[in-house]
């Protein structure tokens, strides 16, 4: 993986526009206010971008990218750097023909357009979403290299959308109802079974991330938003919503996303997403450049509620200490660490563990083996570990 | 929140019986929302040949990373489980509903109930579930097909892994290098690699 | 200009779309995830686009054009459509080249390049900016017939970037320093005089807006971050920042960005943003397309910290009461608020008025103008009024 | 914030003074930081013809929507004010730092600093604000120039045009439509429109 942003810093830079000489950019004119109507990043950060990995399966419809996350700031992801993942690629609807149905165990069942939706009213909240396979390759050892492919199935944007529960008020649900199926309008038909209380308590069905309409491949026009469940129940594209008395065991929720433990069971209805962080850098697309000071950054979150602590070693877990948590910190959304780190060019072992507001600790892969074992693919939220060699490289270790 | 309870905005419209009835397609493991319609293994194999072989293998073993159909049993607790139909699924619900949803992948819901009762029939057939190739399965005797690993699954009991206390110096942990993605060198970097171990 | 919007969710949907009938997006596969890299909104919202006025200026590198925020939900404004102010067009600097200079009354003058910024420590905040002159179009009487002409110079993003304090102890402050330079490095040396106290306060130098680096025609890849203050001075491309004893009075501070009152004097140094708000739907390019129950959108900010109320009339002022403000509000932040609204198909006025959590309370156009006549171009935060016609169009009116 | 106050990171380095040199252009009130060189109205005349007229008009009145760069005298109170380094601005610093590093407009720092104080003495001139055509403006003198419009000016006393208290129900208030924006037609649509009233 080229070394983009870093590697492109640590270039030369072009005496002609160092002081005491003025560079061309500050006597001539740039492009006016007419030029982008709607703007892009700057070509210097082209580096900045999704990537998938050709060889995890077998079409690029039915795969995932992911997110860049070595590259960013702060805990918002611009909405063009946000993962995908599809089961049928992305879904081109036209918000005119766009349709949600309601039925099962209602009073009356009823079909909303757009217009429809936008004369409810709406909240806007900040959530991660992260996919139930991130860091799923990592099960028997470390197999990639890069933070990117490791933990980059995660992206955090402020969604804004209707309370789910207003909407199901709108068809009265039975006594009887207790379970919610969620259908995708997507050619793969995707659909989860929730359980009514996760619906009644804070799902959303959301039009907008980041201020604009969702983009296609996260669901445009309208997408379930579950804070704090893995990403494969937020249905995109949602189509309709059925009330019913039972779960539905969708392939979706036995197939997939059930995780197998070492003695040939597997869990099912593996909602949550257990607390989890990572360094973002340094890492192994941003190598340590300078002696010195240095800022280790990264990410924290938990399906549970808020980040209260992130914890930051750099002798592999024998020595910890508190990292930084700039405001603001909100629950079920991304949470920035920072902490300082004097490198002095011997081997160093960066590790990030992250501690919830219930007081759940981040595992070792160790701890999580030992209760799992290595076949389990998803919720793989251990303690990551890089190595800092003595040339400043970084590389995605395994300790034991 | 501060938004009153049980408000009604009389917005959107009833949907009529018939508007329900050609997206609601989902069916539970009891059979409930099960179209009307039949097919048996004998049927399917034709069908699976024509619309699935391509993609899922002849003997449904999977080609290239296209998911594999058939086999698996007694690999759960091994070190290459392989999770099929017939090794891993609790309910025969679950294989009518997805093909018929979702396959072949990219004409979804191209097929005729028949079609789909006869490939499901066809794929619990080549996965002994069903041992009888002209068995007829149909709406009625879906939801009471018995899967070999319908036991398999356990509620999930997380948060586990926790440990004792919260170590914060002289912890007693490994820290040597036992494994390094570098060598592996599955990572995409433009200069070529091997494939990787997959999610499948 | 064109109801895109509202006009588009209101042309009619192909049946062969809607239920009972199975689309074809239902049906085939769309792009794969190798499709976009980097990713762009839906086709269908082509019209969510930042737009210039041609006669507000001579030239479109000396202008400004305007955030859509008639299309926009949440307090995110996206990186692609926050509103540009150019004084010499958007400045593209290569990172490799770009130095901060820093000299003056401190006790080391000293040069920093962007790998030196990447290792100090980071903050990451969500600020509003607004232009001083926006609504300075609407002094005289209501001019421009849409929300994203006469409201539009604002936007409101997470920054990431290093406290000015911080970077200021590097170097060492004398004592007798008291104000600071900021200079950009954009054709129009765009250059503001900042008191030492609001440096030390909450300044910062950003490098990220919402999660990726700067975009150009935003200053990348460093910018000044004043929170609450007029934008004019976060400088864009800043290249340098002089300690002095006493203040420079630049072009941009005299010329410009005064106060002009009735009796011809006028008023300098006007930092702060007043609390103000306006309601973003219905507004002229949102009509009112239905009768019943609607809901009324705004936005509301103050720069001297959080919202604690927005109140909403449908009488022109004549009875208020109070909107919804969603979860999370924070300081200096753009604060979304919700009021339902039920449209009989009468005319009606509609207006907003906020109230920040020093007691300020946004003043009616009249009580503006008593105290500044109307020469003042800058800081008119007075009530907005939407006329909603009996058809359900929307107009900026002037009441009196 | 749980910053340490004061802590050195050891990054960057030291400015030469030759490196601060060429970008330390900044002019204040009292003449602080103007670069030696002089300058007369007469020879900022020629220059001013050549490269500036074009925009700012020759006689300083600004084509289309350009800046007026003369005039302006006693209209500040009126309904039309118009602002120019004579009529508003309130130090001559000004003028000088601001031409030095933004004009001519697209060719920022091109002239020298001898042309910049003959373009200041030639603007101030022509604004009345100098008598005579070959006034010597220079480094030593600048700071003492006195602009008309110097006690022009008050600091910000804001917060204003507080109601007294916060009215919510049947306030006092006038809601007669007396403008409106859909009349004027200057906004910008698609279909052609009239200018409206600028900022300038
Ligand atoms: C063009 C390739 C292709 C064809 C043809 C195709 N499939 Fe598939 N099939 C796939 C892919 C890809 C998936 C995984 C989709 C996903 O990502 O969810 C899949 C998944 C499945 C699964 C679920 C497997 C699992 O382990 O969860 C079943 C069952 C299935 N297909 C049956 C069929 C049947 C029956 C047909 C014919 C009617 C068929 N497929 C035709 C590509 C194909
Ligand atoms: C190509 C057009 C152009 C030329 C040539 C030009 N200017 Fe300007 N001038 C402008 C524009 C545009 C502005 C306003 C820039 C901004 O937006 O900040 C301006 C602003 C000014 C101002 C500030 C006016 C105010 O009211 O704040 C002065 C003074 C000035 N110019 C002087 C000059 C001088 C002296 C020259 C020649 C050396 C010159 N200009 C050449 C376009 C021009
Ligand atoms: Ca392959
Ligand atoms: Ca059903
Ligand atoms: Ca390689
Ligand atoms: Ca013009
Ligand atoms: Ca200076
Ligand atoms: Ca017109
Ligand atoms: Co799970
Ligand atoms: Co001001």
């Amino acid at each position: 993986l080229g070394k983009s942003g870093p590697a492109a810093a640590a270039a030369e830079a072009d005496p002609a526009h160092l002081p005491p000489n003025v560079p061309w950019w500050t006597q001539y004119l740039g492009d006016g206010v007419a030029a982008r109507p709607y703007g892009l990043p700057s070509p210097h950060e082209a580096h900045v971008v999704r990537r998938n990995v050709e060889w995890l399966t077998a079409t690029t419809e039915s795969s995932v990218n992911f997110t860049p996350i070595q590259d960013l700031h702060g805990f918002v992801t611009p909405n063009g750097v946000c993962f995908e993942r599809h089961h049928g690629g992305t879904t081109e609807v036209n918000p005119v023909d766009y349709r949600l149905m309601i039925n099962g165990l209602v009073d009356t069942p009823k079909i909303f357009s757009m217009e429809d939706i936008f004369r409810f009213p709406v909240e806007s909240r900040f959530y991660f979403l992260e996919c139930a396979a991130n860091t799923g390759m990592e099960w028997r050892g470390a197999q990639l290299n890069g933070v990117q492919f490791t933990h980059g199935m995660i992206h955090c944007v402020q969604y804004t959308g209707v309370p789910l529960r207003v909407i199901l008020d709108q068809v009265g649900v039975k006594p009887n109802g207790t379970w919610l199926l969620a259908e995708g309008g997507d050619s793969s038909g995707m659909h989860r079974s929730v359980p009514l209380e996760k619906a009644l308590d804070d799902a959303m069905l959301a039009f907008a991330m980041n201020g604009e309409m969702l983009r296609p491949e996260n669901g445009y026009p309208l997408r379930l938003v579950l804070p704090g469940w893995e990403g494969n129940m937020w249905v995109k594209w949602i189509r309709r919503i059925e009330v019913g008395d039972q779960p539905w065991h969708t392939r979706e929720e036995t197939s997939k996303y059930t995780d197998l433990l070492a003695n040939g069971k597997a869990r099912f209805f593996t909602w949550e997403m257990d607390a989890k962080s990572v360094i973002t850098g340094p890492c192994p697309e941003k190598p340590v450049l300078h002696k010195g000071v240095n800022q280790i950054k990264g990410l924290a979150w938990s399906g549970r509620g808020r980040i209260k602590e992130v914890h930051v070693s750099t002798d592999g877990g024998r020595n910890w200490m508190q990292a930084r948590l700039p405001d603001p910190v909100l629950p079920k959304c991304l949470t920035c660490f920072n902490a300082e780190f004097e490198w002095n060019g011997e081997e160093v072992l960066l590790q990030s563990r992250a501690v919830d507001e219930t007081g759940y600790v981040q595992p070792t892969m160790q701890a999580l083996q030992e209760v799992r074992g290595v076949n389990s693919i998803y919720h793989n939220n251990s303690i990551q570990t890089w190595l800092v060699n003595k040339t400043g490289e970084v590389e995605n270790v395994r300790l034991g | 929140d501060d938004l009153e309870p049980g408000k009604q905005y009389d917005l959107g419209r009833a949907a009529t019986a018939e508007e329900i009835a050609g997206w609601d397609i989902d069916v539970m493991p009891d059979g409930t929302g099960a179209p009307v319609g039949q097919g048996t293994p004998i049927e399917g194999e034709d069908i699976y040949l024509t619309q699935c072989a391509s993609c899922h293998g002849e003997f449904g073993e999977g080609m290239d990373r296209y998911p594999v159909l058939f086999g698996g049993e007694d690999t759960l607790a091994s070190h290459n489980p392989v999770k099929t139909p017939g090794s891993y699924w609790p309910y025969a619900s679950t294989l009518f509903d997805y093909i018929h949803r979702a396959m072949p992948f990219g004409q979804a819901q191209t097929l005729t109930n028949d079609q789909v009762y006869a490939l499901t029939a066809f794929l619990l057939y080549i996965n002994f579930v069903l041992d009888d190739d002209a068995f007829v399965l149909s709406n009625e005797n879906i939801g009471e097909i018995e899967m070999p690993n319908r036991d398999g699954f356990i509620p999930d009991d997380r948060p586990d892994a926790q440990p004792e206390t919260v170590c914060m110096s002289d912890c007693d942990v490994g820290t040597e290098v036992i494994g390094r993605a570098a060598i592996i060198d599955v990572t995409p970097d433009g200069d070529g690699q091997p494939e990787g171990i997959s999610l499948e």
